[in-house]
């Protein structure tokens, strides 16, 4: 991987039907182009991935784009719920959607058992609650030096993993910083990794707490600008604070966001 | 006199079970408001943690989500949240904890994932999040929600976080779990013993009788009920600048 | 903790006889002089922890100030031998040394099991090697969702870690950049925690892959400009390489090493 | 013309084993060695790694410890020891691990770690490193390590790191194992089937009666054994330039 492509060509050669994808972004860096890319293409029955499904998922959902959901939190944060998914699950709008659920936590080590090529993460979590029910993703282990009992999560490893960075170099290597989430073990968990940045630099800045993930664990990088709104990219765009408030009215209702859609050139992709 | 609502003595109670120098962890909504409230007022070495990586956030103004750019930008460090789950709220450097919920019971567990059947829910919520670990973990919890009996349960639907267990026993979190449950009506402590919720403290002009109404369980009261002093003025106007986004009154 | 303090009082008061006591660097930031204080303070019978023992630990030991050592590498990096350890080892001077042996990636996962809290990690590892047979620090888990058997590391809680790293700001954070190692992880793990640092500023400027460390997390931070020599604090020191290459002389011999002591104020605290 | 010696020739067999491409994780010492001259000669495009956590080195001198900063100071990316252990090491990620030996066995075990008993040993030596895991899950492994009848023993005192196991049958690493052994008389493979290390190739001037005498077992040899090219000058030169901590002639 060195020269960047096109967005429309990373996703035709990257993400297949059925694929379990990964979006991530924990509300900074959101790759929303590529997702609605992912849905031009109409691709379908995948299984997504991500630890706060946001505004970015609920569009995909809603145009039928998922089978399945892999997530921790469901919510527009700060404003609500969100409505697609909540259609989805509550009345398999525009299908049914199949929910694997998480806590931060947990996601957040299976996608790290998932960077390591383990099968699976201990952690400190889930003792108690009904989560635990999941027992095909959520289980539990005996420390064999103590006798503890701990929580296991099953390892996440995407087909792909599309993220949003604010940088490339010449040689295709991928620099972002800011809030970085759980972008790079979601990357290193993938089998193939599509990056959207906002541009390519001769030399990488310096910048603390910066994520710097080399060109060979990368399928493709691609350069898009503002790639990530209504989300944002610290010290290129600000949080459109706005369209996450006017969101909750356009997804409430299967109408208005289906107008939405199509003024956005996302058809519905589903068997709605 | 500045006139203020349920909801301003809320989030005022709550910012003030925080001390100078905690550890906090903050999530969406009210704890947010809260947390940057004593941070403002009488706690402003209190040491802001949010779950998307940042530790010691200083925001300028209220943050609208948890990974607002402020946060990066004003933090000590910021870190991966994989670290964040395993090294600081798993490892137990969390003095404070704030959870919301959506439905909670008489001991303290926590909701916040389905009305209904988990496979098949009439309402889906938005899950559990980064709360069960907090709840296991924090040195304290600090519920804050507001009362009523759709809310306060004899069974929650879904057991999200726990707090004391199913019948208020089978804590096996290494923090001490949900000290407190602050409402609109007043504020709940878990009896020493039972771990039954009991309200010991009403806000100002709420009564027993009303409190009693918004639960929907026999609530249990101590036997001195205090009254949670009304929001002072300077509670009040920072509370407002925190709504209106305006960095605080120096 | 805000003020630096003096490293003699930070070591007088955080380590003590008897400790675990992890100092780190992996070969970059080696706290030298923190080391040279805890020898002059005569403390004894410590359990020393740490990936790559070094000098700093050859002359420890040398010393007689270590019952146990906790490692995984235990040369002198492009030397050769580190002769006061295999002295320890071999030939039981200044006295016995027990051993508790790890791969890198072994030790590397209890630090992080230890910093979280945890009581064991699981990595890809040991498996047939004779190291398994420590059965007291390495065993096996078997995964809950596909079977299959890996290595399980018993966690690493020091009493206290002590590294060097290149600044603190006026409220006694810590920053450190270049290799980092598993600084942040013994830190983390440890009860408490030592950092000499090269200076104090005002503000810490931008680093990528820098690591920080919050005040809070921090027992007490002593300023020691070149601390780490014969190591190298990276933008403020060069390694000392013909110190290292000098040391296999020095330490070859008991008697070139107790005069190397000597010279240097490093009296030995054992019964030898 | 100019001289070589047999370590030359080690250093330089070695070198040629890696391609332009390869992700290359490299130790202190002839490893450190081999890997710079096949940057500096065929494979430019070899990327380095360390376990310190420098990813993508560039290193314009030899480095003197895999710790050195000009290896954090040209590297694509630095990470922690933990995270090169598990997301780079451990996750498969390394094409080429070169390890060296103190002891090895017909089946390719290797002992870095004591001679004698481990609780008690004649000779400590420096340990395991980072080698059991590089072993176990680098794509292949290839050892260099001078022969002779001390290191190549019929039975390792310890198995710091697995090979093809006790009987050759026993790997279960994810990884092809060491698929190469370069000494300074020739180049050892494994058989196919046994996995039993067998001479296959040896350097120039040296003779497989030698080679046996050089080795504790008796020696597998190859139907057809070949002969190693002697160095090139440019090979030569550039390792000079090493050892001399030169920078590359350009």
């Amino acid at each position: 991987m060195t020269n960047p492509v096109p967005l429309a060509e990373a996703i035709a050669k990257h993400v297949h039907d059925g694929d379990t994808v990964a979006l991530e972004g924990f509300t900074h860096l959101i790759p929303f182009a590529a997702a609605h890319e992912i849905a031009r293409q109409g691709r379908r029955h995948l299984t997504l991935v991500r630890m706060t499904p946001d505004l970015v998922y609920d569009q995909l959902i809603g145009l039928g784009v998922a089978d399945e959901l892999v997530f921790s939190y469901g919510g527009n944060p700060g404003v609500g719920s969100l409505h697609r998914l909540r259609d989805a699950v509550e009345n398999h709008w525009p299908h049914r959607l199949a929910v694997h659920e998480h806590s931060h936590a947990g996601l957040a080590n299976a996608y790290t058992a998932g960077a390591a090529r383990l099968p699976f993460a201990v952690l400190r979590g889930y003792r108690g609650t009904d989560l635990e029910e999941q027992r095909d993703i959520i289980s539990r282990v005996t420390c064999p030096f103590t006798g503890e009992e701990l929580a296991a999560v099953k390892a996440v490893n995407p087909d792909v993993t599309v993220i949003h960075a604010q940088l490339a170099d010449r040689d295709g290597n991928v620099m972002l910083w800011g809030i970085t989430g759980v972008q790079r073990e979601a990357v290193l968990a993938a089998q193939r990794a599509i990056v959207t940045v906002e541009e390519v630099v001769d030399e990488f800045p310096e910048h603390t707490g910066a994520v710097i993930l080399p060109n060979w664990v990368l399928s493709a990088v691609s350069v898009v600008p503002n790639g990530t709104w209504p989300s944002y990219a610290a010290d290129y765009s600000v949080r459109d604070n706005d369209f996450y408030q006017q969101w909750d009215a356009i997804s409430r209702d299967r109408g208005s966001f289906l107008a939405w859609a199509a003024a956005n050139d996302l058809k519905e992709t589903a068997d709605a | 006199m500045p006139e203020w609502t349920s909801a301003d003595m809320m989030n005022v109670a709550a910012a003030r079970e925080l001390s100078d120098g905690d550890v906090c962890l903050v999530g969406v909504g009210p704890p947010n408001l809260a947390a940057n409230l004593a941070r403002r007022t009488h706690a402003p070495n209190c040491r802001l943690v949010y779950e998307s990586g940042a530790i010691d956030a200083k925001p300028r103004r209220l943050p609208l989500s948890i990974g607002d750019d402020d946060l990066a930008a004003t933090a000590t460090a910021v870190v991966s949240v994989p670290e964040m789950f395993n090294f600081w709220v798993g490892a137990g450097r969390i003095d404070v904890g704030f959870l919301g919920a959506a439905q909670i019971d008489r001991y303290g567990n926590i909701n916040t994932t389905v009305i209904g059947d988990h496979a098949d829910p009439k309402v889906r919520l938005p899950g559990a999040g980064g709360a069960p670990e907090i709840a296991a973990a924090a040195g304290r919890v600090i519920v804050i929600v507001k009362q009523s009996p759709r809310t306060f349960v004899e069974k929650v639907d879904f057991v999200s976080s726990v707090g004391y267990g199913p019948t208020g026993q089978e804590r096996d979190g290494r923090g001490a779990g949900p000290t407190l449950v602050i409402t609109d009506y007043g504020v709940l402590e878990p009896d020493p013993e039972t771990h039954e919720l009991t309200l010991t403290r009403l806000h100002e002009g709420v009564t027993v009788e009303e409190a009693r109404a918004a639960t929907g369980w026999d609530l249990k009261v101590a036997d001195s009920v205090r009254v949670v002093p009304p929001p002072t003025d300077i509670e009040l106007e920072e509370l407002r600048r925190l709504r209106n986004r305006e960095p605080a009154d120096a």
